[in-house]
């Protein structure tokens, strides 16, 4: 079980009398990519922030690189290794594209001041500069606010942040939605790139292409429960839409939805 | 001739008819100015202003202190100036050492709060209740100096052999207000206990109390109720029956002394450095000389 | 409706599992606070064993200490006035500071209208105007303190609105003016005795009868008119509200002037009760009306709260107050306990809705 | 020319230093269904929200059914008729989805009562599950808050709202972009259901197969200028492409970008 | 970099074209209402020509009327020592209600530990403690009301990081705690005659080095300092700020941490300057200092503004209230003018500024 990057088990999340996630039991390999598909509200956001630890699960157990693991927060998610593109992508709207990049790692100098230690700009902006350069995007004027970027334009930026540094693990919740066709084929590549580093990957999309062009394996969500879990050879197009639709399910899967 | 006026508290019932007996006056006096400023309550609003008018270049400065323990960082910002300074109404904390070209008119907190509460203690027992007496506090705001003073001539009083038959049951603050020692009054008389006096260390507080004794059906006749200032609607509760004791000070009087002191500061005559001015118990007997 | 699960798609939604509103946990809060005093009634030597809200001297008919509840709503009815108004600008999106000068304003310019000619068959000695202004019916008054606070409040309003200057400047900038127009009314002199129809607004319980009156009125209009709804749904996402063609800044002019006339008529109730006007009256209500609407779970960032809450909000405050004096806590301590309540029953609020929202 | 529903006229918008749209001249007939593609940040949004007032253009003429027309803000284009789904949804968080849907047109009853009139919630009730029922979203109770929802399931409502009032234009600015699969063919149902009833409409996309599947025209935006104008019939997704990309420009709109 | 245009894709950005920072249209407002009173100086009859800020008596060496020039900055020093600490709690989202009291309390606390044994050959009549607490080294009562700063500060970012209470809660509960806790120290005494050492520190224009100083350490911290960038990263989005991984509690804990250890040293400075403490000392300064704040262009819903705006806020105030004595403004006329200015300055502010953002 040494390669298993991350397990949950029974995972579940009610909101008041609203069931957003029943019973996931998923897993995910060392260098494997994965995609997540499934209808509006089938509880695909719900499941990455459970994992995330954005919010606090119902019950169930979440086991990542071989421990069990309750994170308190994204904070603690992100410093055990997990990168993840939000859908909402928390943002902070009043600040500029390399400040959103850098937001939680800045690069500082004279690090002995403790909180009040220097921000480099200027190293930031370089590296701002090289890591948007792979999304393809188009930005006018780094230093305007994100509130001030387009709808495509921010998910890039949120990408980039992802994109730029090594995690052992990227869930990325539809990160393409607002993209141009450039900027897609772009993402794509970073994607790409990580398969080829081995470092294993969550996607969430609507984006059938995609999904059959990227990953590994995909599994279906549908009201709340994990239908379907199926290696990229043995299924096409087609058949993924008959397990979203719920004319199909999972043989494994008996009993869902 | 330019004097400039900072006073503590421009909504201050007391101080506005002292601050109307300095403008009444200014309007006799030919080619004086007078400009007024309201302090707020804030001390060091008030040592901004003295800086604006010696700024401004006036002749003369009076002060109604909002607290007379920083009277003595005004006295040295005036005298560095070379401007006079008058202090009215309530006595500056340096008075031993004030600069020259300084001077005081102002009137003693001493003795109206034992005015009050003797006057009190005296009818109670002229009723036969100096077996024991119980009633309540009203305090004035706990940051106000008049209010701080006043409740400790209370217990003064209370402490001396001649009074002690008398014991607060509580003590509160209702923040000079009417309408807070209604509320204060209503809560009191909600327990239910049993009481014999009631001391407001001001005169609106005072009637407060008396319209929740009322409301709650409570005749005027049982209860001793005291106040200080004499305003209009105290002398008229007071013909009415319902109040027992206030304590009126020459307030108009006091702001047309200063005014008169600063004037002759400015023309560098000699002055007396210090005037008093009593204050002087009032009682349904002369409270008609003061309508 | 009620009995469908107004859910689409096919997905059932288990009704039994929602959340309870937010008032429940204030009500909560409330009953442990009188619960407390209760307890310290009978726990502290010097109390000799009293009750706080029951009769144990057999003074009243029913088992309760009726004078206390009285007093306990009383003394809250007036500001619970103001914050009925300021709850709908805060659910707006909005603070309105200007509420407590505003009192010390129209309290003044109301009661000049209201004088009686003799007071003890002397002549009034506070009148402020001529002959013409004595004995004048109730509705003079009246109307002229609800048009002064009307015109404050289109002036909020307007500001807000059409210069989309903040909330908390206009409402300072007019906290200013009106304790200007306080003072300089009549130069900071009180005016005093109102005639009798003018004192019977504010006499005894009349100032409990306005607050629910208003209350259950502010109700109706948050919850079931388009003026509530509107103004909830600018205070959730004012630009969607303008999107979706809501006029915003009219809407906001009436919300504005809803609130201080709901403040000028506290003023009116005030100075009938006190009979009597000052300039500094009302002085720091806006603190204490926008806190009673908080306790109440009005949410500072707009979008969020209701009228029962802000009324349970004032209520926390008058059993407060009133608990205080009953236990006699020392008048320096007040303050720091006050402070240190309110701040409580909103922790516990917090906490109720945390532990809510994260149950299965 | 009576047949032009909408036109613009050197149409600018300028932030600051950022020529956020440029000189755009733009011509819609009746019942024409015209897709606006370009890169992110090419200016689409910019453009929209040019011609339903949400902001003041720097210089340019829009005239709507015949009119020049001056929008001081979104609510005066919707009174003259133009219905949109903006990027941003325009939704308020704390309402619920019937709130939502009917925002700033509520059914009431008792009218005398002016801003005081009585909410009708029943029927706006019954309205909101048949509109929504045509998105083809699933929704477990639509009496949570708008916050409560997931990216799709309020883009539905924000969809479900245009669709559900009749009028002389609709724009809808990336409509599906967080859509699943099903609810993406619901609302090009929608769209087609408006076609046929000859409405005209503006559709931003990057979504190549739902553009060549639904409209007449194809309007391309770079950086910020119209850079092509096809019809459907005289192109294909290649082509688009290399017009978006830059590779090609239009013949009339030579010397842009 | 500054010579790059910031660009990516391939597009270019013409920097010329880009807005002015907000500061510059309060520096003209502020030019404005200078002009505004030197104008009403020659025009008004009873001026006789006099000059607000130019010396036309001859009274100082330079052109200018010193005294003037001094008082403007001098009178808004501690109240904007406050507004300093106040203008980061703004940015990162919050406010704080309890900077006033707070003054209040820590003054008298910091006299107490100030006290000379003699005045004047006597013994010193409000001494507060015994023997040990006379003539203590400055060090002493300045670290005292520093740590108690720190201590309150400390409790009120707690709440609000820990508890998650809305700041004005959190920040109202503390106002009536540290209110309380300027009264019960001495029951309400003011406290005096504090040594030379503790005189200095708010001799003169002390307050005015102490006030540009911190200023410019605080610009710095907010500029260039991650503390700075977080405050406005929170501010901006708060959810953001957490899932981007910042640790947003104990930043919160320190924002108001630094603002009350700054409202506790505006206090020390006024009491050095006052040679006394009074429990009601503060009273508004906290409004006073929110408003000096969003007039110098912080956004009271957060992630924007700037120390340099908050100065000039400062200025504002200082220049008007100067300008009203200059002018003989009637007192009850004074607080209607200075409502009515505050909210002028803002609303030329936010015209400029959308003339600006839809300029071509
Ligand atoms: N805080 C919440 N309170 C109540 N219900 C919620 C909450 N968050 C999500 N939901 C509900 O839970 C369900 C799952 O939502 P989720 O966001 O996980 O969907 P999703 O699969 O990501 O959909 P999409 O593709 O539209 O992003 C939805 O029905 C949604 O309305
Ligand atoms: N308020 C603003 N201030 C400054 N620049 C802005 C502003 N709004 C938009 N921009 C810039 O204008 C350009 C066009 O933005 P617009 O939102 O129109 O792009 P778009 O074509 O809709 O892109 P997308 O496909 O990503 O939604 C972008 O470069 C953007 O950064
Ligand atoms: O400072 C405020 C107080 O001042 C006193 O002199 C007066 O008696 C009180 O009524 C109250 O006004
Ligand atoms: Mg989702
Ligand atoms: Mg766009």
């Amino acid at each position: 079980m040494a390669d298993i990057i991350l397990e949950t088990q029974g995972l579940t999340k009610h909101y008041g009398g609203v069931h957003a996630l029943n019973d996931a039991n998923f897993k995910l390999e060392k260098g494997e990519h994965v995609a997540i598909m499934g209808d509006n509200g089938a509880g695909k956001s719900t499941f990455v922030r459970q994992i995330t630890g954005v919010e606090q699960r119902t019950s169930g157990k979440v086991i990542f690189d071989g421990q069990e693991v309750n994170f308190a927060g994204p904070l603690d998610a992100r410093e055990a290794g997990i990168e993840t593109v939000f859908q909402t992508l928390a943002l902070a709207d009043a600040l500029d594209v390399p400040d959103n990049l850098f937001l939680g790692r800045e690069k500082t100098k004279w690090d002995w001041l403790g909180p009040f230690k220097f921000l480099d700009y200027k190293a930031m902006r370089a590296d701002t500069l090289a890591a948007l350069e792979k999304t393809g995007v188009k930005i006018p004027n780094i230093r305007n606010t994100i509130q001030n970027m387009s709808g495509g334009q921010r998910q890039c930026v949120a990408i980039a942040r992802t994109a730029s540094f090594h995690s052992k693990l990227t869930i990325m919740d539809e990160p393409t939605a607002a993209l141009g066709v450039q900027e897609t084929s772009q993402v794509e590549n970073i994607i790409r790139t990580l398969k080829d580093q081995g470092e294993p990957l969550i996607l969430v999309s609507h984006n059938m292409r995609q999904v059959m062009d990227l990953v590994d394996r995909i599994v279906v969500f549908r009201r709340g429960r994990i239908v379907a879990n199926l290696r990229k050879e043995e299924t096409d197009g087609q058949d993924i839409v008959a397990y979203i639709t719920g004319a199909k399910t999972g043989a494994e899967f008996e009993g869902a939805a | 001739q330019n004097i400039g006026a900072s006073i503590a508290r421009f909504d201050d019932n007391g101080l506005t008819i002292m601050r109307n007996g300095m403008t009444d006056h200014i309007a006799t006096l030919d080619g004086v100015e007078l400009q007024m400023e309201d302090a707020q309550d804030d001390v060091a609003r008030q040592l901004d202003q003295i800086n604006n008018f010696i700024a401004s270049g006036v002749d003369a400065i009076i002060v109604n202190a909002v607290d007379t323990n920083a009277t003595e960082a005004m006295s040295n910002a005036a005298a560095a100036a070379g401007v006079p300074l008058v202090y009215v109404n309530r006595q500056p904390i340096n008075m031993d050492t004030l600069p020259e070209g300084q001077a005081f008119v102002a009137s003693n907190e001493i003795e109206s709060g034992t005015l009050q509460a003797f006057q009190i203690c005296r009818n109670l027992r002229a009723e036969g209740k100096s077996g024991g007496a119980t009633g309540y506090l009203m305090n004035g705001q706990l940051s106000n100096q008049a209010a701080v003073q006043r409740s400790k001539d209370v217990y003064d009083v209370i402490g001396m052999d001649m009074c002690n038959f008398m014991t607060l049951i509580d003590e509160q603050t209702a923040n000079w207000s009417r309408d807070e020692a209604q509320d204060l009054m209503t809560n009191w008389l909600s327990s239910g206990e049993e009481f014999d006096f009631v001391i407001a260390n001001n005169d609106e507080m005072a009637i407060g109390a008396i319209q929740a004794m009322k409301a709650n059906g409570i005749s005027m006749d049982d209860v001793q109720v005291g106040g200080v200032d004499a305003t209009p609607d105290a002398l008229v509760a007071m013909t009415a029956g319902d109040m027992d004791v206030t304590v009126f000070q020459d307030l108009a009087g006091q702001g047309a002394g200063s005014i008169d002191t600063a004037l002759a500061l400015a023309a560098g005559e000699e002055v007396d450095k210090t005037v008093f001015i009593p204050f002087i118990l009032v009682t349904p007997e002369n409270a008609a000389e003061f309508q | 409706m009620s009995e469908t699960s107004h859910g689409i798609g096919g997905l059932t939604y288990d009704r039994k599992k929602r959340s309870l509103p937010g008032e429940v946990n204030i009500f909560f809060a409330l009953i442990l606070i009188v619960a407390v005093f209760e307890v310290l009634g009978q726990v502290l030597p010097y109390m000799n064993g009293q009750s706080f809200l029951f009769d144990t001297q057999d003074r009243f008919d029913t088992i309760f200490n009726e004078a206390r509840l009285r007093i306990i709503i009383l003394q809250v009815s007036i500001i619970g006035i103001i914050a009925l108004g300021v709850t709908q600008v805060i659910i707006s999106g909005g603070i309105d500071l200007s509420s407590g000068p505003l009192v010390g304003a129209t309290a003044m310019i109301v009661m000049s209208f209201a004088q009686t000619e003799l007071v003890n068959g002397n002549p009034n000695p506070k009148a402020v105007f001529g002959e013409w202004a004595f004995d004048l019916p109730v509705l003079i008054p009246v109307v002229v303190g609800l048009l002064f606070g009307a015109m404050i409040g289109a002036i909020n309003g307007s500001l807000i609105a059409y210069t989309r200057i903040p909330p908390f400047i206009a409402t300072l900038g007019m906290f200013l003016i009106c304790r200007g127009i306080a003072q300089a009314w009549t130069r900071g002199q009180p005016v005093s005795f109102p005639t009798e129809g003018f004192a019977a607004l504010g006499k005894g319980m009349m100032p409990v009868f306005w607050f629910l009156g208003i209350a259950v009125l502010m109700h109706v209009i948050m919850r079931y008119t388009l003026h509530g709804k509107h103004t909830y749904a600018i205070g959730s996402n004012e630009d969607a509200a303008r999107m979706s063609g809501i006029n915003v800044n009219r809407h906001k002019v009436r919300v504005y002037m809803i609130a201080s006339m709901l403040a000028a008529f506290a003023a009116i109730v005030l100075s009938s009760k006190n009979l009597t006007a000052q300039s500094g009256m009302g002085i720091f209500y806006e603190l204490y009306a926008i806190a009673m609407a908080v306790i109440g779970g009005v949410s500072l960032t707009g979008g969020r709260g209701s009228i029962p809450g802000t009324v349970l909000g004032a209520m926390v405050f008058g059993v407060i107050q009133s608990g205080f004096t009953y236990i006699k806590l020392d008048a320096f301590y007040q303050l720091m306990a006050m402070g240190a309540i309110i701040i409580a029953a909103v922790v516990l609020d917090k906490v109720r809705q945390e532990r809510a929202a994260s149950r299965s």
